[in-house]
């Protein structure tokens, strides 16, 4: 009679997380998208221990050259090395991006969470969210700017300053999208059966949210979260174009393209690299997200 | 011929906003403008004046102006028609000053009504106006494009407080110029038909004008040289490579003129420490620390490698310059020469002056204050790279400078609640332009004396910005108001130059152009920096 | 008709790719279906059932499968036979909805929802015979009438989710018969219904058959409804067929050890009959199994009265509420330490709510519950949450009420870490005697709820519910979800906990049989009322209330011998539990027709 | 339903009111000055005078009272008016642009129709290109049709309209010639040769616009797709021998465009907010220009106009979005 026991599962015990990551390794695109979008990480992050040229450093008698062994990406109009500056951009874009993606993504969660958990705070802090999505970005910003552009300079130094702003400004106003989905998603947890046995075996509510809804929002939030980080790095790219990013002398992506864009047709490989960085480091993250959804949705992993 | 040329096309990239220069200071305001209403008389492209709607030129020798100098007295041209087909009055130049001068106007050109005590139509065609004091240069009202006439009998309900409300009027005035509006979108394009009542039968020689604004200089100038749309863009700052490849796209040329606009670093002569007590900081009470010596500001403007700033930031558009007011050419002082780095030349002269590094730190003390500036402009990339470039030549010389910069409409925006406008000049130095307006610098060199320094009791108001102050130098100035003659005018003029210069008022580092371009079937372009660009669009042609 | 079968499946292999490789679903089936006949197939979760009949309709490979062998002979009449493993889709479509049709399982989800149900129903003839608009509807509304749905015009315009669950599970019967194919495939057609519907169903499909002369494949996991329907059974077990007879022969005299052991843990209505106290079930292949009667105390633990729980219905313009639901009404009982009292009842008729309002997880409106000398009503949160150290819930779905991202130690340990029961070791080994107790080996531990069985999960379930040593466990459905086998283990479990501990159950279920078996007392639900209340055998022998004895009369029998016909049944559609507010209903009144034997005599709405 | 539109608008005013405030001391708190543009020839008292003439040197709140006076209830009357040729408004002052000193009502809707022209038809063309593209990709989900679909609207996604904007000018104009690079708002179509002209002119803009939203709305289409494609109901209308036509693009359509077309009607807002960057780089002078113009020019009472209009947009097409997705999906019943 033994074989009509019940079959035990045979394979190993292993966490979800072993099985999220072995559907990642199958998606063939995430897994190129993260091995690239790594690479783009280490050489903005690493990349200046190797190519020791400070970017700011003006070499006029070298300026506007094309790529050679001593500046494999070139020099712009004041001979600074494109390479150097693309790697200290990089580095800047990207800690935009993964900061103001952060801080987009705990805001929303923080809000998601709370409006979809706590039925009192629902009806306000959706309201909070349709105001701050009808709130209209540019002056928004504009008005952060000006108005703590100082006392954070004071604070924080002249670069570090202007980061923080630019990071909170996008932050904040990116943060409405995953605050509704982290919220729809709450409040379909809520009626799933495992948060009412939670409760009913004395779970607080402080426990029930960061042992039991959390982990289970995850997903979703995990995948706005590559999403964010890419819209954040065009978001700054946008706003150097409108003149309310970082200031022309503290290269990033965005601001670099922006300024190659006027010598198009003399030095293209000035548009090029960053083009190419900001399009290859967004493509990335975005297969990066794509991957990660199915992987993280069950329905598409269990396939 | 008149309208045998069909339609001209011009491009602004900032857009004008409204077409009555009285309510707007902004220059693309100012020029678009100038197509359809004129002053009494232009300054041509050499800062000469020629009648355009007075029969000629007022002076002391043909009678116009008293020979006390507190009058002058306009004739009007005879046969002058609005567009409307009505006569040319002197009552429409009285109302025009009546217009402007109105206490609740806000009117942004009073300035060229400065010391006006009244304006008289004498008879229909003579119009004399009284100044207050012996005024040696009597030109500011109705001369040049800032100050052209309006039609009273238009604007008569738009007086005062009424004056915004007059849309109509504002967007569509009734002019003398050679072309008459047929719609005004505002920032955004205007067109234009010829006049028929224009003086001129034979002018203009097109029919229809275009005017577009908005967008950035480096779309307009690919407008005219690459792609050939348009016939004329205004104000092409780009850096002189982009230029460069434009032109080679052989649709058309740029064309360079230059006005008084100096590009500088203005040097604080007072502290503006952060220890200080806020209303005492950038303020008389306190001196600057090592900016007054000598030694130091001739250092830091020998560093300066002139050449160099102008061929990255304007190329054509830009000269060296070590004047303050480099034109006209008769006030262009030639005292100072500075079109040479000297690095060594300045070290040397630190150190003789017993400026040293005592801390080994790289940066030189004077009497224990190290020589650390911070120095701020408004946001531009030309001024970003300059900062770069001028931070590292500083460097080599043993000053350390911290960069700012500043989003130009705060810079200029003279909020006095701001700690970042270029007047209250939180700074050590400060870097950016300035010009005047037509050809008489006497008001712009007031900007050097003592009392118009920007305090907080006048709420930071002052132009003034160095807080410079030097009896000399109000001495002299005293005196040029009093003085008459071209010669004897343009001798103090530059002796004053050169009390600034030497006294560390300011460093001036390049002496800007004006870069337009037209397309190469466009004739008759003057480029003219003393008034409106346009100021011979009745001219202009398609060469054939 | 000859005797031609319509359908031969020969050998069928079924493979599906998937990244562990390829995973086989079906191994090797062999059956046929003759006209006229209903062949039902039966076998547990996962042993290819639906498999098989995708496979027959081509719909498998939209599944990512793959018929790697075999053949699918089916008989076109005029047509002579054709190899469905072979044609291709086109010629498929032909037959799909034509010549054969099906019916699925979920009706909640095999309509489109923004259709109408007159649109779908006639998409098919319109397709299939070419008839105009007017004309389909025309044979659509013939189809609903044939089908017994009421005002069959109305219906004609409704979105299906205007329909009740028995509504739409007609529709897609109407759909798959609407070209009167010659074989009709249902899959599992009743599993998501409640009782009374089934048997309607069950009795409709049978008519159909006989009216038009259609042969049908039955797939069910359900015994009783094999029972009830089959003339021939097919029996599947891991892919595989073991095993094929008639009816009779499967149930009187099964040979396969498989069909022997899942007869033995169908549990059968009437079972117990004489039987004083409730006892676990003979299951096949358990050794040394002691069946002992559990008897339970007189002394009462939980004493529950007037509970009324209402949810507000909001509307308006200023969202106010308008209405109420009246989920549980007036409801009084109590339940012995020891001992289990059922509720049952269909779908909505307010047991869930009641067991969930006992432990206060909803709140009640009124009513008393005494536990154990506690009045739980009067609690405060922190009194509240001591309270739940006695009583806790087991839930209806092991799937959904496990966190499917923690541990099943940590799931396990929670109740005792939230009360600071234990910690550290003793609490590692507390979690291992639990595992211990339920039955599961302790290397469990580190696994996550998806890597175990239905049963599996339910057993964690109840290991977590056991944690605190309550006195009451609420078992809402508790085994409802689980296959027959794995539900008599977990039965059996849940018997022996209490012959050891001493547990007493409210044990809320709607299968009668289940019910039978694990119950002292039982407590029949309609509208929100307890409508009889009484122990085990006197509600069960001997009904009172109309509504129980419709409901008993509904309840299929494993045994085919016993079939009901369709005119025993007689239902009426259940009233609205939304009444305005202000709406005072009649007080509970029970009528005590013998000791111990409660019939409600107030107007129940049935 | 009703009830429901109902409710929600009137809930919606006092958002839009408070919204406007938040806007307006926003604003308010913005160091900038709209004197920072007049050239620096301009003295000081100059630059006070005129400022005192914008009414500047009123307290904050007369100034937001007047202002919502005058948008709120003076502009509906100008509005009246210019439909029934009544005189209303006469005499009474409305919202004043500070840098053109004329109605900014009077602007906006000069700058309506090129805004809409170029973004609604990107909006439009993106649709059109999007849904097939995002229906095609899930139906054949990791086909190379999809795996390039995901490619290219990911790069799309990812290349800043400045840029492409610029690329495009650079090849198409001032290589080869073919289009314009400078939008004519003039511009009269009257003929065939001014349409095709017109049609010249808007085929960059449309271009760099319609490739970002095509990106967006293809990945969404895809999404929605998918998540239906795997609904028991598609298996029953397999069931039913519908062509496989028959089964996607009706059925399964039919149903994943509910959460799509809400997302187009969310978008919608956008289109009358215009695309501020590629109306830059293309010289379309329309909404976008005309705030970001406002902006640079501390105009206040325009900013303040327009981001105001652009939260009603926004409010509005949400409820549109609400209401359309009750309407498309009949499950949904909003008492
Ligand atoms: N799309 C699929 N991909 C992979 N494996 C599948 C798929 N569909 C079914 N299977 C596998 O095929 C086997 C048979 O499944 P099938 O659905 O036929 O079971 P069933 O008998 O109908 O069970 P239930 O009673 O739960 O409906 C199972 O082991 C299942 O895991
Ligand atoms: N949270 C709630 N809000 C509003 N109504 C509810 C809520 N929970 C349950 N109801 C309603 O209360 C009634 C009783 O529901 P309950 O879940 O108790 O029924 P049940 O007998 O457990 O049914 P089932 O067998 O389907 O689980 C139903 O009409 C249901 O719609
Ligand atoms: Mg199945
Ligand atoms: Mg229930």
């Amino acid at each position: 009679m033994t074989e009509l026991s019940q079959p035990q599962p045979t394979k190993p015990p292993r966490s979800q997380w072993y099985d999220v990551w072995d559907q990642f390794r199958q998606h063939k695109g995430a897994m190129m998208g993260a091995t690239l979008f790594f690479l783009i990480v280490a050489a903005v992050y690493l990349g200046p221990y190797l190519w020791d040229i400070d970017p700011t450093k003006t070499a006029i008698r070298e300026r506007n050259q094309g790529p050679s062994l001593a500046h494999p990406f070139g020099t712009d109009q004041l001979g600074r090395d494109l390479l150097a500056r693309m790697m200290a951009g990089g580095a800047t874009s990207v800690s935009v991006g993964i900061t103001a993606m952060m801080l987009s993504l705990i805001l929303g969660s923080f809000v998601g969470v709370l409006a979809g958990f706590f039925r009192k705070l629902d009806g306000p802090l959706m309201r909070l969210t349709d105001l701050f999505l009808a709130l209209p970005l540019l002056p928004l910003l504009l008005v952060m700017m000006l108005l703590f552009r100082e006392p954070l300079n004071a604070a924080f130094g002249l670069e570090r300053g202007i980061f923080i702003l630019i990071v909170s400004a996008i932050g904040i106003t990116s943060w409405m999208p995953t605050a509704r989905i982290v919220r729809g998603d709450v409040l379909a947890l809520k009626e799933r059966e495992f948060v009412l046995a939670a409760r009913s075996i004395g779970t607080t509510n402080t426990r029930l949210i960061t042992r039991h809804i959390l982990p289970n929002v995850l997903s979703p939030i995990m995948v706005s979260a590559t999403l964010g980080i890419a819209t954040a790095i065009i978001t700054e790219s946008a706003l150097s174009f409108l003149g309310l990013g970082f200031p022309p002398d503290f290269p990033t992506w965005g601001r670099l393209l922006f300024d190659g864009v006027d010598y198009l047709q003399q030095f293209p490989e000035r548009v090029i690299w960053p083009g190419l960085a900001i399009s290859l480091t967004v493509l990335s993250v975005n297969y990066l997200g794509d991957g990660l959804r199915d992987a993280l949705d069950p329905r598409i992993r269990g396939r | 011929e008149r309208g045998a040329d069909g339609n001209v096309s011009i491009i602004y990239w900032q857009a004008p906003s409204i077409l009555n220069p009285f309510l707007s200071g902004g220059t693309k305001d100012v020029e678009s403008a100038s197509l359809i209403i004129e002053p009494l008389a232009r300054y041509d492209e050499n800062g000469g004046m020629v009648p355009f709607l007075a029969s000629e030129i007022p002076t002391v020798e043909n009678g116009g102006v008293s020979a006390d100098l507190t009058s002058i007295t306009w004739k009007i041209a005879p046969g002058i028609k609005w567009s409307d087909g009505s006569a040319f009055t002197a009552h429409d130049v009285k109302f025009t000053a009546d217009y402007c001068m109105h206490p609740e106007g806000g009117c942004a050109q009073l300035t060229k009504f400065e010391g006006v005590t009244s304006v008289e139509a004498l008879d229909d065609m003579t119009v004399k106006v009284t100044f207050d004091k012996p005024t040696p240069f009597p030109y500011g009202p109705f001369v040049g494009g800032e100050s052209p006439i309006i039609q009273k009998a238009q604007f008569e309900n738009c007086m005062g407080a009424k004056a915004p409300e007059c849309t109509t009027e504002n967007f569509g005035p009734i002019g003398t110029g050679p072309f008459v509006v047929t719609e005004f979108k505002p920032n955004d394009v205007i067109t234009m038909k010829a006049n028929d009542n224009y003086r001129d039968p034979n002018k203009p020689a097109f029919a229809t004008l275009t005017f577009k604004g908005g967008g950035d200089a480096t779309a307009a100038g690919r407008a005219v040289m690459e792609t050939g749309e348009f016939d004329y863009a205004w104000n092409l700052q780009l850096a002189p490579e982009v230029i460069q490849q434009m032109q080679a796209g052989g649709k058309g040329t740029p064309v360079a003129g230059f006005g008084p606009l100096v590009e500088r670093i203005m040097l604080n002569q007072t502290n503006p420490s952060p220890d200080l007590p806020e209303g005492e900081r950038s303020t008389a009470k306190h001196p600057h620390p090592f900016l007054k010596d000598p030694a130091v500001y001739k250092a830091m403007s020998m560093a300066i490698d002139r050449p160099l700033l102008v061929e990255i930031g304007y190329g054509q558009a830009g000269k060296v310059t070590c004047n303050w007011v480099p034109a006209p050419a008769a006030v262009n002082s030639d005292t100072f020469t500075c079109d040479t780095q000297d690095i060594e030349g300045a070290k040397k002269l630190l150190d003789d002056a017993g400026i040293v590094d005592s801390d080994g730190d790289g940066v030189r003390e004077k009497d224990g204050v190290p020589l650390k500036v911070v120095y701020q402009t408004s946001t531009n990339a030309v001024r970003q790279d300059f900062q770069a470039l001028i931070k590292e030549w500083w460097a080599e010389i043993g000053i350390e400078s911290e960069l700012r910069n500043i989003n130009a409409s705060v810079f200029f925006g003279g909020d006095p609640g701001s700690p970042d406008t270029f007047q209250k000049f939180y700074a050590d130095v400060e870097m950016y332009a300035n010009t005047f307006n037509g050809t008489d610098p006497q008001s712009y060199l007031a900007n050097g004396l003592c009392d118009k320094a920007p305090k907080p009791e006048s709420q930071w108001q002052g132009e003034n910005i160095s807080r410079f102050c030097n009896e000399e130098y109000d001495a002299l100035h005293a005196e040029l108001t009093k003085t008459a003659g071209a010669d004897a005018r343009a001798e103090i003029a530059k002796r004053l130059n050169d009390i600034m210069v030497e006294n560390g008022g300011m460093i001036p580092l390049v002496h800007r152009g004006r870069l337009s371009a037209h397309s190469n079937t466009l004739g008759g372009v003057v480029l003219n920096v003393w008034d409106s660009e346009l100021w011979n669009v009745a001219d202009w042609y398609r060469i054939k | 008709m000859l005797d031609q079968p319509i359908a031969q499946i020969r050998k069928l292999r079924v493979e599906f790719q998937t990244k562990d490789g390829p995973v086989v679903g079906v191994e090797d089936v062999s059956f046929e279906v003759r006209p006229g006949e209903t062949v039902c197939i039966v076998g547990e979760s996962g042993s290819g059932k639906s498999v098989s009949s995708l496979s027959l309709m081509r719909l498998v490979e939209f599944g990512g499968g793959d018929i790697a062998g075999g053949q699918l002979l089916f008989d076109r009449g005029k047509g002579g036979e054709l190899d469905l493993a072979k044609v291709d889709q086109d010629q498929m479509r032909d037959i799909r909805g034509n010549e054969i049709g099906m019916i699925f399982q979920e009706p909640m989800t095999a309509l489109n929802p923004v259709f109408t149900v007159g649109r779908q129903l006639t998409e098919g003839l319109r397709v299939h015979r070419g008839l105009s608009q007017a004309e389909a509807e025309k044979r659509a509304l013939e189809l609903l009438r044939q089908v017994r749905i009421p005002e069959p015009e109305r219906r004609l315009k409704q979105y299906p989710h205007e329909l009740s669950g028995g509504m739409r599970q007609r529709v897609v019967i109407a759909m798959a018969m609407a070209c009167q194919p010659r074989l009709l495939i249902a899959d599992e057609p009743t599993t998501a219904l409640d009782v009374t519907i089934q048997a309607e169903i069950l009795a409709l499909m049978d008519r159909l058959k006989r009216e038009t002369g259609t042969a049908v494949m039955f797939i069910t996991h359900d015994m009783a409804v094999v029972a009830q329907m089959a003339d021939r059974v097919v029996v599947m077990f891991r892919g595989n067929k073991v095993e094929e007879g008639t009816v009779e022969e499967i149930f009187e005299n099964p040979q396969h050890a498989y069909t022997k052991a899942l007869l033995a843990a169908v549990p059968k209505l009437g079972e117990m009959r004489g039987k004083a106290a409730p006892e676990p079930m003979k299951l096949m292949g358990v050794a040394d199994q002691k069946i002992e009667p559990i008897m339970g105390t007189d002394k009462p633990l939980l004493r529950v009265k007037g509970l009324t729980t209402r949810f507000a219905v909001k509307g308006g313009f200023f969202r106010r509420t308008v209405a109420n639901v009246h989920a549980v009404e007036d409801v009084s009982f109590t339940l012995n330490k020891g001992q289990t009292l059922s509720l049952v009842g269909e779908s909505g008729c307010g047991k869930s709510s009641a067991g969930r309002s006992i432990l206060r997880l909803v709140e009640p409106m009124a009513g008393e519950i005494n536990l154990d000398g506690v009045d739980v009503m009067q609690l405060d949160q922190s009194g509240l949450r001591k309270a739940r150290l006695d009583m806790q819930m087991i839930f209806q779905d092991p799937f959904a009420s496990l966190n499917p991202q923690m541990q099943l130690l940590e799931q396990v340990a929670e109740p005792m870490r939230n009360y600071g029961v234990a910690s550290g070791s003793e609490l590692v080994d507390r979690v291992a005697s639990l595992f211990d107790r339920v039955q599961l080996p302790r290397s469990f531990m580190r696994r996550y709820p998806h890597e175990m069985s239905g049963g599996q999960r339910q057993r964690i379930a109840i290991a977590r519910a056991l944690a605190l040593n309550p006195k009451l466990i609420v078992a809402d459905e508790a085994v409802s979800a689980l296959d027959v086998s794995v539900q008599a283990q977990v039965l059996n479990l849940m018997m022996e906990l209490q012959a050891d501990l001493g547990l007493s159950y409210l044990f809320i279920s709607h299968d009668m049989a289940v019910v039978e078996r694990v119950s002292h007392n039982v407590g029949v639900m309609y509208l929100g009322r307890i409508v009889e209340l009484g122990t085990r055998e006197k509600v069960f022998e001997n009904p009172q209330h109309p509504y129980t004895q419709a409901l008993m009369k509904a309840v299929p029998i494993a045994d085919p011998r016993m079939r009901k016909s369709e005119k025993d049944l007689n239902f009426k559609p259940i009233p609205s539990p939304i009444h305005p507010i202000g709406y005072v209903p009649e007080p509970s009144r029970y009528d005590e027709v013998e000791p111990g034997h409660y019939v409600l005599t107030t107007d129940s709405g049935y | 339903m009703l009830t429901f539109t109902i409710r929600r608008l009137v809930l919606a005013i006092p958002t839009l009111l408070f919204i406007s405030l938040v806007i307006f001391l926003l604003l308010e708190l913005a160091p900038g000055d709209p004197m920072a543009q007049v050239p620096l020839t301009v003295p000081p008292e100059v630059k006070e005078k005129m400022r005192e003439a914008l009414g500047l040197g009123q307290p904050v709140h007369i100034r937001f009272w007047k202002w919502i006076v005058q948008f709120f209830w003076i502009e509906p009357q100008v509005l009246i008016d210019h439909y029934f040729g009544t005189a209303f408004s006469e005499g009474k002052l409305r919202v004043i642009s500070w840098q053109t000193r004329s109605p900014v009502m009077d602007i906006v809707v000069q700058r309506i129709p090129q805004t809409l022209w170029v973004v609604g038809t990107a909006y439009v063309v993106a649709i059109i290109i999007a849904l097939p593209i995002g229906i095609y990709s899930a139906y054949r989900q990791y086909s190379w049709f999809d795996q390039l679909g995901t490619f290219v609207s990911m790069v799309g996604f990812s290349v800043p309209p400045f840029f492409s904007g610029v690329l495009v000018i650079v090849i198409f104009s001032v290589q080869l010639g073919w289009f314009p690079s400078i939008y004519d708002t003039t511009h009269v179509v009257n003929s065939w040769d001014s349409f095709v002209y017109q049609l010249k002119q808007m085929i960059m803009p449309v271009m760099v616009l319609a490739l970002q939203i095509t990106a967006q709305l293809s990945r969404f289409m895809r999404a929605s797709m998918l998540d239906n494609l795997n609904q028991d109901y598609v298996r029953t209308a397999r069931a039913k021998g519908l062509s496989e036509y028959v089964v996607v693009m009706v059925h399964v359509l039919r149903n994943s465009m509910i959460p799509v077309v809400t997302v187009i009607a969310l978008g919608i807002p956008s289109i009358f907010g215009g695309a501020i960057i590629t109306e830059q780089v293309f010289k379309v002078n329309g909404i976008g220009q005309l705030l970001i113009g406002a902006l640079q020019a501390n105009d206040l009472p325009m900013v303040q106009t327009l981001t105001f209009i652009f939260a009603v947009l926004i409010v509005l097409f949400n409820l549109i979005a609400d209401v359309l997705y009750g309407i498309l999906d009949p499950r949904i019943r909003y008492d």
